[in-house]
């Protein structure tokens, strides 16, 4: 079970080791394959340890497995060390399957891209980071996971190198990651001190409480939302769409951005220490998800919609996970890597159709000529809203219930999740019923080009198709009020605050799935028929479209006072002290050695003089001293 | 009346005997000797001379365990004399094959050798001297023979301005040590260094005594060109032909700091609370002009002039310190100091014979790619007088602060320890403008081609350069034997 | 004590002579009239000496001294002519003042403190022999205590000889810095 | 000396013997390139060597070497190794040998000046590395400078001129201050061997020994002499000098200003690190800002050695030992940057962001070493640099958290001045100075550059290889310094939690 | 001898060393400064031999002899100095032989 999780993380890494080294010997086309077939041998291997781990006992079903000793310091250890649990084999499948069929999608939409090789190669790394991430045994691994997937995200965010915004975007969300990082690592420090480890075990036994126990997993939180683009962290996740589609798909969607809520059901036992910060995450996620369903109703981009609505999910999560509904949330993540990942895909295959347009203005229509993509999307859309019978409304809505079951927070939480609900419907709609269902655009009908007679490349066709199918089945493996298997599975590392009652479960439901009409009836009528205008207040138009202004705040507070700060230190620092310290040491000896020089006149005399003058001083001093 | 003749110890003034032997037979050489012979003649019997005297420093070194005064107490027959004379030897030796090469009046370099191996002997006589007498009359031996070396291209004007400069200060300067010698045979009635201490031993602080001390000091201080009284330095140093300015630097200057430590400690034990502070005194003096003024010297030979004032600054921090751990960082420093100073004016010497003008900073570039050797040697010597590893400058440095620490003069040392940091900016200006590329008007040897190779010079240069790199590495032998020498005076 | 008047007499006259000579001396414009006051004093200091017993020293002062090395003097300053006179003013003032100021200095300080605090124990003057400072006496000492500064002074003389013939033969003329 | 101790020896003499080799026999250009790089590889086969038979366990001084020089004073040539100066002196060969066969590959003229003095460097750098004697020890630290000086000078861009004086002027006033602390030192304990001598308690001697350290490393506010030194010298001399020579000021701060003055480094502690940590974020303001590639991993250097001295002076393991681990990461990193900076301008004749840009497109080579080096650089998790730069706030945070905080606040920092670096020169539109002829990264170049960047991989993978063996855990009978360092452990493993756990 | 004690020959050596040490700053002709040194040679001569008179000692005397010889000596490197000079046609001036200075 060990060795196939080991397996499981090292396939793609060599992978990489393969593209790397291979160089120009590699076909471009060979790369895809070869990241591909490698992340399915790591999506085999993970199976193998789930159906391994399948077949044990609950006790015998964690088992920490050490390489080799990373890093150590005086009594400090850390180990290379893998924790093979229920927990980590469930993320393990998640990433590497649906990496697995997005690098495979990949092939086809990178297909004529000149640097095929670097992007596997980066693909290969997220996939290494993130499982590293999820299969890590102590949090300093998880750090270096978690950073890990963070350098890749940047890397394949900022694949189109001659693009300033690609570039710029990449760099936004790898320092807004840092800076998530810090707050973590900060945290371990803590943990550090106060427990001299941070194997999961131990530490998790010997955590502190009271505010050492806050700050930890206040620490953890930062890192958290930075990663999952939570508020106040949010902002560069649909900058982060300048990536090329696929990457999207993985990273900013099915897999890196729940990295957060993995976190937060991995670490609960220093959440529940301090429950106050747990509640706070639940507190940010359902403020998260509204929020960005609000900005998500005038976005023009369809990859940015599709983030904001990204960002709203994972608020969800967040607000399951801080209701302590761990297997709520990580069901809720699953789910939505699978029909998440389908939209995005989908919209790709439109965005890849039509040389890489993403303005929904300009796509109008464009579905029309698409129907597989657009029978896929709709799937995936009605996923997303939570209609049954389609995966999104068994996870969405048992994270609803479970607000109800937490007390009066809980139900501000409900409420907020309810208002969501039908945010959702309204965005997704929106997007649907103008690019799936409009009048085609002149751009598009002049524009789309068909690959080969179809919609596009079959590694994407049946990548989306695959997709396509889960998002309707994927939901049916657990229906909370009959049964729950993910639950059960995960009962053992993460017992859940929150066990919400059938009647709780349905009231949920039904407010759920009617909100989530009622949206797409709206958007049905604003967008698809057109019978009500879209409402018209500048001010909320304007705030929407900045996005509530946290670039323009953060802009004020933190990059000009640095600029500012920077400038001030090379007024009041750099120029005098240092690089003009020289110029007044050497402005004095000038002037000394010129006054010995003048000095030197050249008239013996007054060398002569110089002789009997210091004679005497000398005599004078000596019948002075004596 | 019965003439008690002393006994002459024949033995103990055998260096000065051999080279003035040879300056005898030079003298001879510059009649009898047709010209055309003239130069490798007399340069080959100056060379026998010093070598000679070098060897026989070396015997009586090695025949001296026990110091004791000679001929009427006139002479001390000990190892500390007789390293300075090593040393004032050795820098002779190479200041003949410096010389060699040099365009000077043919018909006169007989009497150039000779009057350098008179005023080698001279110096030899100064640093065994044992009274007063014996003390002011080499020195005006050597001193006039110096006056003369230095104007001895009388072609030139500046050689006769040094000359007359140097002549006037120094005839001050001699009076001055002379006056104070009359004060102090005045108060003691003694002129014997060790008859003046024990005749003070009672009455330290008496005034005449005290008067004529400080008169001495000034005397010395002249000769070894401390600030303040240095100032002909520099413009005798430039205006002397650079192979008389090496023997100047190297030889004057050890024979002068030796002789004073030993005349301070010897005659003048009683007024160690004086010359202790005087003397560092001086020496902060001599740091701050000799370095100060160095800095942007744009002409190389007035350069190491100050920088030799400072080095004056640096040895005087280890008489200053009035300890034997003082005396060994003198005698030690000494040695490197010497084969450093004669090799960098060897090498000014070079070139000036090479572009036939003054050697300035500006001249200079482009002489590391040039004349590789020479380069490289002169860098190691800049990097010696700066004290930086590995040359025996280092570890000179390192025993005159250690010295001056164990005397309790912690702030001499960080004073020494400033104005080092202030030496090193133009002597590491130097070695920057032998890498720097010509601006183009320079232009190398303008008449006569390519300089005529000069491998007398070049041997003295990599002896130099031998004797620097190698005081570093040998830092255990050369101790003892600046222990040995030094053990001869009272401390 | 007429003795005594004498000699004090004598003294009296010897020192203003010699002061005045020195004095002379470093005023004069012209040289030739300096040296000749450096004759002047160089006789009045012989009969100083002679006072102070030195009877060999002033006879070598009048004949060697004033005798040879003046005529010498003189001879040269012949030679260079009316080049030789140079007027004592000049130079830059500050060097003037100095020049008073120190000389005034190491006067001050030979003589008032010498005199005013050393006096007392300089008073009391030796017992000496009769042949004190007669040639014999002279030469038994330089040739037993300082045989030494003897010869050294034998030699200074040569070398000095050997610099007059290096520096006053006739030598080309040249600018090149050529050594 | 025994049989088997002639490894340290070698290691400090044979680039020495190398550089007079290659100064005084008539080599032809190339062969005097060649001998250098041979002379640096087997400096590498030495060490590799003395790694193989070193005992990390043993506390003691081991390889070492001890000869009087002279007995009056106490002073001997005294060499050996520690655990941590092992690995000091393993990046200096390795570094150093890179940047020998840069030298090669650009050609340098003058070959047989400029490659002696690349092997003196060396020499010297191993010296410092090793000294178990304070004379020794400042003798090798103002030998490296004498190199440097004519490296940056001769081989310098065109404002050579004021960057030598620079750097002449703030290191060796740093270095003179250092020595009458030296003679102090010695003469008061009788000995200028480090392993007799005890400890001291005078502040003045400790500052005399930091302020040569602080200005050598540079830290703030002595890094006068850095921009202009780090711009004007040729790449690998900059290589030389951030990688290496800086931690020699290190070793010096470990083994003499640590180890020697317990009382003094425990008072000043507050202000080392006060102005560690302003050098951090000040450095990293300044790389934010820098305009060219150079400036920016040079501040950057500041930066990052201002996070190592908040190591050093964190008194803990973790310190410690974080501190080691990332001397070694930062020297091979920060090397590599230099050397590709190099790379680059001798391609595009600049370094000016405005004038680069867009060079990734066509080279992947130089993308990836480029793109590899930076995130090396900036820490990334599970480099060996993020296991430095984690023990060592791990370590500090121990001192006080906001410490730590503003090293957090640092690593953010250099993310974005790295990133900023990276785009600046790989990314956007292709820049003025690039010119489509300019090629990809060529095997020789690869051949300096790789090895650097896959020590720093191989060593994220298993970074615990150094962390691990810097200090020997056990206790010797002699004093030595891991036993001196050892009486400064704060270790937790006392802490309640653990000891309960235990039991 | 019932004469001046010695502190009055040391006067008169004093006020004869300072006169010639100021003839020595302030004259420009060094045929006149080398007759300044000469008189500061004979103020220490005076010296020498009142000492030695005190003393009743006769090397003082022997020393002055000396003196004599190194005077003799001085003035004749002196006078050939200026003998050159003067063929060189420069000003008999010291005041003039200032191409070396800084």
């Amino acid at each position: 079970m060990t060795i196939a999780a080991w397996i499981t993380l090292a396939a793609p890494l060599a992978a990489i080791a393969l593209i790397t080294l291979g160089g120009n010997l590699l076909p471009r086309r060979g790369a895809g394959y070869v990241a591909t077939a490698f992340t399915f041998v790591s999506f085999a291997a993970a199976v193998y340890a789930f159906v391994a781990m399948w077949q044990r006992a609950g006790a015998d079903r964690s088992q920490v497995s050490t390489g080799w000793t990373w890093l150590s310091a005086g009594g400090f250890h850390a180990g290379m060390s893998i924790l093979v649990d229920p927990l980590s084999v469930f993320m393990m499948l998640v990433v590497s399957g649906v990496g697995a069929l997005i690098i495979g999608y990949s092939i086809g939409y990178m297909d004529g891209s000149d640097e095929e090789r670097r992007f596997f190669a980066y693909m290969a790394i997220f996939v290494f980071s993130m499982l590293l991430l999820v299969e890590s045994a102590n949090l300093l691994l998880l750090l270096a996971g978690w950073g890990m997937v963070g350098l890749s995200s940047y890397l394949l965010i900022g694949y189109d190198q001659h693009r300033p915004a690609a570039i710029h975007a990449a760099k936004k969300a790898f320092i807004m990651n840092a800076f998530g990082d810090a707050t973590m690592a900060l945290a371990l420090f803590l943990l550090i001190q106060h427990t001299g480890t941070l194997e999961f075990g131990p530490t998790f036994a010997h955590a502190p409480g009271g505010t050492i126990g806050i700050l930890i997993a206040l620490g953890l939180l930062g890192g958290a939302l930075a990663k999952s683009a939570q508020l106040p962290l949010h902002t560069w996740l649909p900058d982060a769409m300048e990536g090329p589609t696929p990457v999207s798909a993985l990273i900013h969607a099915a897999t890196m951005v729940t990295a957060g809520v993995y976190l937060i059901v991995r670490c609960h036992p220093l959440f529940e220490r301090a429950i106050s910060v747990e509640k706070t995450a639940a507190v940010l996620g359902a403020a998260t998800l509204v929020l960005a369903g609000l900005v998500a109703l005038v976005q023009v981009d369809i990859k940015k919609v599709i983030a904001y609505s990204t960002m709203s999910q994972i608020g969800y999560m967040f607000l399951a996970a801080g209701l302590g509904a761990y297997a709520n949330g990580m069901f809720h993540l699953m789910t939505h890597a699978f029909f998440k990942a389908l939209l995005f895909l989908a919209a790709g295959i439109l965005i890849h159709a039509l040389a890489g347009e993403q303005d929904i203005r300009k796509l109008r229509g464009a579905g029309r000529l698409a129907p597989f993509t657009s029978l896929c999307f709709l799937s995936g859309s009605l996923a997303l809203v939570g209609i049954p019978p389609f995966a999104g409304f068994f996870s969405k809505d048992s994270i609803l219930a479970a607000g109800l079951d937490r007390g009066t927070l809980g139900y501000i939480l409900f409420a907020l999740g309810e208002v969501g609900a039908f945010l959702t419907g309204l965005y997704t709609f929106r997007l649907w019923f103008v690019v799936f269902r409009g009048e085609p655009t002149p751009f598009v009908r002049e524009h789309f080009h068909r690959h080969h007679g179809k919609e596009g490349p079959l590694w994407m066709l049946g990548t989306v198709g695959v997709l396509g199918v889960l998002a309707l089945i994927g939901g049916w493996i657990q229906f909370s009020p009959i049964w729950h298997p993910i639950a059960n599975w995960l009962d053992p590392v993460a017992p859940p605050l929150a066990n919400p009652t059938s009647t709780e479960e349905a009231i949920a439901s039904a407010l759920a799935v009617g909100l989530g009409v009622a949206g797409i009836v709206v958007a049905w009528l604003m967008y698809g028929a057109a019978r009500v205008p879209v409402p018209r207040l500048a001010f909320v138009q304007r705030t929407l479209e900045h996005k509530f202004w946290f670039d323009e705040l953060y802009d004020a507070v933190f990059s000009r006072p640095a600029a500012q700060l920077a400038l001030a230190l090379d007024r009041a620092i750099e120029l005098p002290l240092v690089a003009g310290s020289l110029d007044a040491l050497g402005f004095g000896a000038r002037e000394a050695w010129s006054g010995t020089s003048r000095a030197q006149t050249g008239l013996v005399r007054s060398y002569v003089l110089a002789l009997a003058g210091a004679m005497a001083a000398l005599v004078i001093a000596f019948l002075v001293a004596r | 009346m019965t003439l008690h003749r002393p006994h002459v110890d024949w033995f103990s003034i055998s260096p000065e005997l051999v080279l003035l032997g040879a300056a005898g037979v030079l003298l001879l050489g510059a009649v009898l000797v047709p010209v055309r012979g003239r130069r490798p003649f007399s340069a080959f019997v100056a060379l026998l001379g010093f070598g000679g005297a070098f060897g026989m420093a070396v015997a009586v070194y090695a025949r001296s365990a026990h110091g004791s005064l000679r001929i009427a107490e006139a002479l001390f027959r000990d190892r500390y004399g007789a390293l300075a004379q090593i040393i004032i030897c050795g820098a002779g030796l190479l200041t003949v094959l410096v010389a060699y090469a040099q365009r000077m009046r043919d018909e006169h370099v007989g009497e150039f050798y000779a009057l350098l191996a008179t005023a080698g002997a001279g110096m030899a006589f100064f640093v065994t001297a044992g009274n007063l007498m014996t003390l002011f009359l080499s020195l005006e031996w050597f001193s006039i023979s110096l006056y003369i070396l230095c104007a001895i291209d009388v072609g030139r004007e500046g050689s006769l301005e040094a000359g007359l400069k140097y002549l006037i200060v120094g005839g001050f300067g001699s009076a001055v040590l002379l006056f104070g010698s009359a004060l102090v045979y005045g108060e003691t009635g003694a002129l014997s260094f060790t008859g003046i201490a024990r005749a003070s031993a009672g009455h330290s602080g008496d005034v005449m005594l005290l008067i004529g001390f400080a008169m001495i000091l000034a005397g010395f201080g002249f000769k070894a060109s401390a600030a303040p009284f240095h100032m002909w330095t520099p413009d005798a140093y430039e205006g002397a032909p650079s192979s008389v300015t090496a023997f100047m630097a190297a030889a004057t200057k050890t024979a002068a700091l030796v002789l004073l430590l030993r005349v301070v400690t010897t005659a003048f034990p009683g007024e160690q609370h004086l010359w202790t502070w005087a003397l560092a005194a001086i020496a902060v003096a001599s740091l701050a002009v000799g370095n100060v003024a160095a800095l942007f010297q744009r002409g190389l030979k007035r350069l190491l002039a100050y920088s030799s004032v400072s080095h004056a600054g640096f040895m005087l921090i280890a008489i200053a310190a009035a300890n034997g751990l003082g005396g060994r960082a003198l005698l030690y420093y000494l040695i490197p100091y010497s084969a450093m100073s004669v090799g960098a004016f060897a090498i000014v010497a070079a070139r000036e014979r090479e572009l036939r003008q003054p050697v300035t900073i500006e001249n200079l570039a482009g002489m590391l790619w040039e004349r590789p050797f020479l380069g490289f040697s002169m860098v190691v010597f800049m990097l010696g007088f700066a004290g930086l590893p590995p040359t025996g400058g280092f570890v000179g440095k390192f025993y005159a602060f250690a010295a001056a620490y164990r005397h309790g003069f912690v702030w001499l040392v960080i004073v020494g320890v400033v104005f080092t940091a202030v030496s090193l900016y133009y002597y590491l200006g130097v070695i920057r403008s032998m890498w720097a590329r010509p601006a183009g008007a320079t232009s190398l040897a303008p008449v006569g081609g390519s300089p005529p190779s000069d491998p007398l010079l070049h041997a003295a240069v990599a002896a130099c350069l031998v004797v620097a790199v190698g005081s570093f590495f040998a830092v255990q032998p050369l101790i003892e034997i600046a222990h040995h020498a030094a053990s001869a005076l009272p401390f | 004590m007429a003795g005594n008047v004498l000699i004090w007499i004598v003294w009296v006259l010897a020192a203003f002579a010699c002061l005045g000579s020195g004095l002379a001396v470093v005023t004069f414009t012209n040289p030739f009239y300096s040296a000749l006051a450096l004759i002047g004093n160089l006789g009045s200091l012989a009969v100083m000496y002679l006072l102070l017993n030195a009877e060999f020293v002033a006879a070598a002062q009048v004949l060697v001294y004033a005798g040879a090395v003046m005529v010498m003097f003189l001879f040269v300053i012949a030679y260079v002519g009316t080049d030789s006179v140079t007027p004592w003013a000049g130079g830059p003032s500050w060097q003037a003042v100095g020049a008073v100021l120190a000389a005034g200095a190491i006067f001050l300080e030979i003589v008032v403190v010498v005199g005013l605090k050393a006096g007392g124990r300089l008073s009391h003057e030796a017992k000496i022999a009769e042949s004190f400072g007669s040639p014999a006496d002279i030469g038994r000492v330089f040739l037993t205590d300082h045989l030494i500064a003897f010869e050294i002074t034998s030699i200074v003389l040569l070398v000095a000889a050997v610099g007059g013939v290096v520096l006053g033969s006739h030598a080309r003329q040249t600018t090149e810095y050529d050594v | 000396m025994t049989g088997t101790d002639w490894q340290t020896t070698t290691l400090v003499v044979l680039p020495f013997a190398g550089a007079l080799a290659i100064w005084f026999l008539p080599l032809a250009r190339y062969t005097a390139g060649a001998t250098a790089v041979l002379i640096s590889l087997a400096e590498v086969a030495v060490w590799i060597d003395t790694v193989q038979r070193f005992d990390f366990s043993s506390p003691a001084l081991q390889f070492a070497v001890r000869r009087s020089w002279f007995r009056d004073l106490g002073v001997s040539y005294h060499v050996g190794f520690f655990g941590f100066s092992l690995w000091l002196v393993g990046l200096t060969v390795v570094v150093m040998a890179a940047c020998v066969v840069y030298g090669f590959w650009a050609q340098r003229e003058h070959a047989r000046a400029y490659f002696g003095l690349m092997l003196f460097l060396t020499g010297a750098i191993v010296g410092v590395m090793t000294a178990q004697d304070l004379l020794v020890f400042y003798a090798f630290f103002d030998a490296m400078l004498i190199p440097l000086y004519v490296l940056v000078g001769v081989w310098g861009g065109p404002r050579r001129g004021i960057a030598t004086i620079k750097l002449v002027v703030y290191t060796l006033t740093g270095s003179l201050l250092m020595l009458a602390a030296v003679i102090w030192f010695g003469l008061h304990a009788g000995t200028f061997d480090l392993i007799d001598s005890g400890t001291s308690s005078s502040i003045w001697l400790f500052l005399g020994f930091m302020a040569a350290f602080a200005v050598k490393l540079p830290f703030f506010p002595l890094h006068g002499w850095l921009p202009d030194a780090y711009r004007e010298a040729p790449p690998e001399v900059t290589a030389a000098l951030s990688g290496v020579v800086s931690k020699a000021a290190i070793y010096g701060m470990l083994r003499i200003a640590i180890s020697k003055f317990p009382g003094p480094t425990h008072d000043v502690r507050p202000a080392i690190l006060a102005l560690a940590a302003v050098g951090l974020v000040y450095g990293s303001l300044y790389a934010f800002r820098a305009p060219d590639f150079r400036g920016v991993v040079a501040y950057s250097s500041l930066a990052h050695l201002g996070l190592i001295v908040l190591g050093l002076f964190a008194g803990n393991d973790l310190g410690y030992d974080g501190a080691i681990l990332q001397s070694v990461n930062h020297g091979l990193v920060t090397a590599g940057l230099f050397l590709l900076a190099g790379s680059i301008e001798r391609r595009t004749g600049t370094g000016l962001f405005s004038q680069l840009g867009g060079m990734a497109r066509g080279r992947p080579a130089l993308a990836t070493a480029v793109m590899t080096a930076g995130i090396l650089s900036l820490a990334v998790p599970l480099s060996a640099n993020f296991a430095g730069e984690f023990l060592i706030l791990a370590g500090v945070f121990r001192q006080g958290w906001g410490w730590a905080v503003v090293g957090g606040f640092g690593v953010v920092l250099a993310a974005m001045y790295m990133l900023r670096a990276i785009s600046g020169v790989l990314h956007q539109d292709v820049g003025p100075a690039v010119r489509e002829e300019a090629l990809d990264l060529r095997p020789a170049e690869l051949a300096f550059v790789a090895p650097l960047l896959a020590c720093v991989v191989a060593l994220s993978v298993w970074p615990n290889g150094i962390s691990g063996r810097a200090f020997a855990r056990g206790t010797g009978a002699r004093q030595t310094v891991a036993t001196e360092l050892a009486g400064m452990r704060t270790g937790w493993t006392g802490y309640a939690p653990l000891e309960a756990a235990k039991k | 001898m019932r004469g001046p004690e010695v502190t009055w020959y040391l006067g008169v050596a004093a006020f004869l060393f300072a006169t010639g040490a100021f003839g020595v700053l302030v004259r420009r002709s060094p045929l006149i400064v080398l007759l300044a040194l000469e008189i500061m040679l004979n103020a220490c001569n005076l010296a020498l031999i009142a000492m030695s008179r005190h003393h009743g000692r006769a090397d003082g005397q022997v020393f002055a002899l000396g003196v004599m010889a190194v005077a003799a000596s001085e003035v004749v490197a002196g006078l050939g100095l200026i003998v050159a000079i003067h063929r060189r046609r420069l000003a008999l001036d010291v005041d003039r032989l200032t191409s070396l200075r800084g």
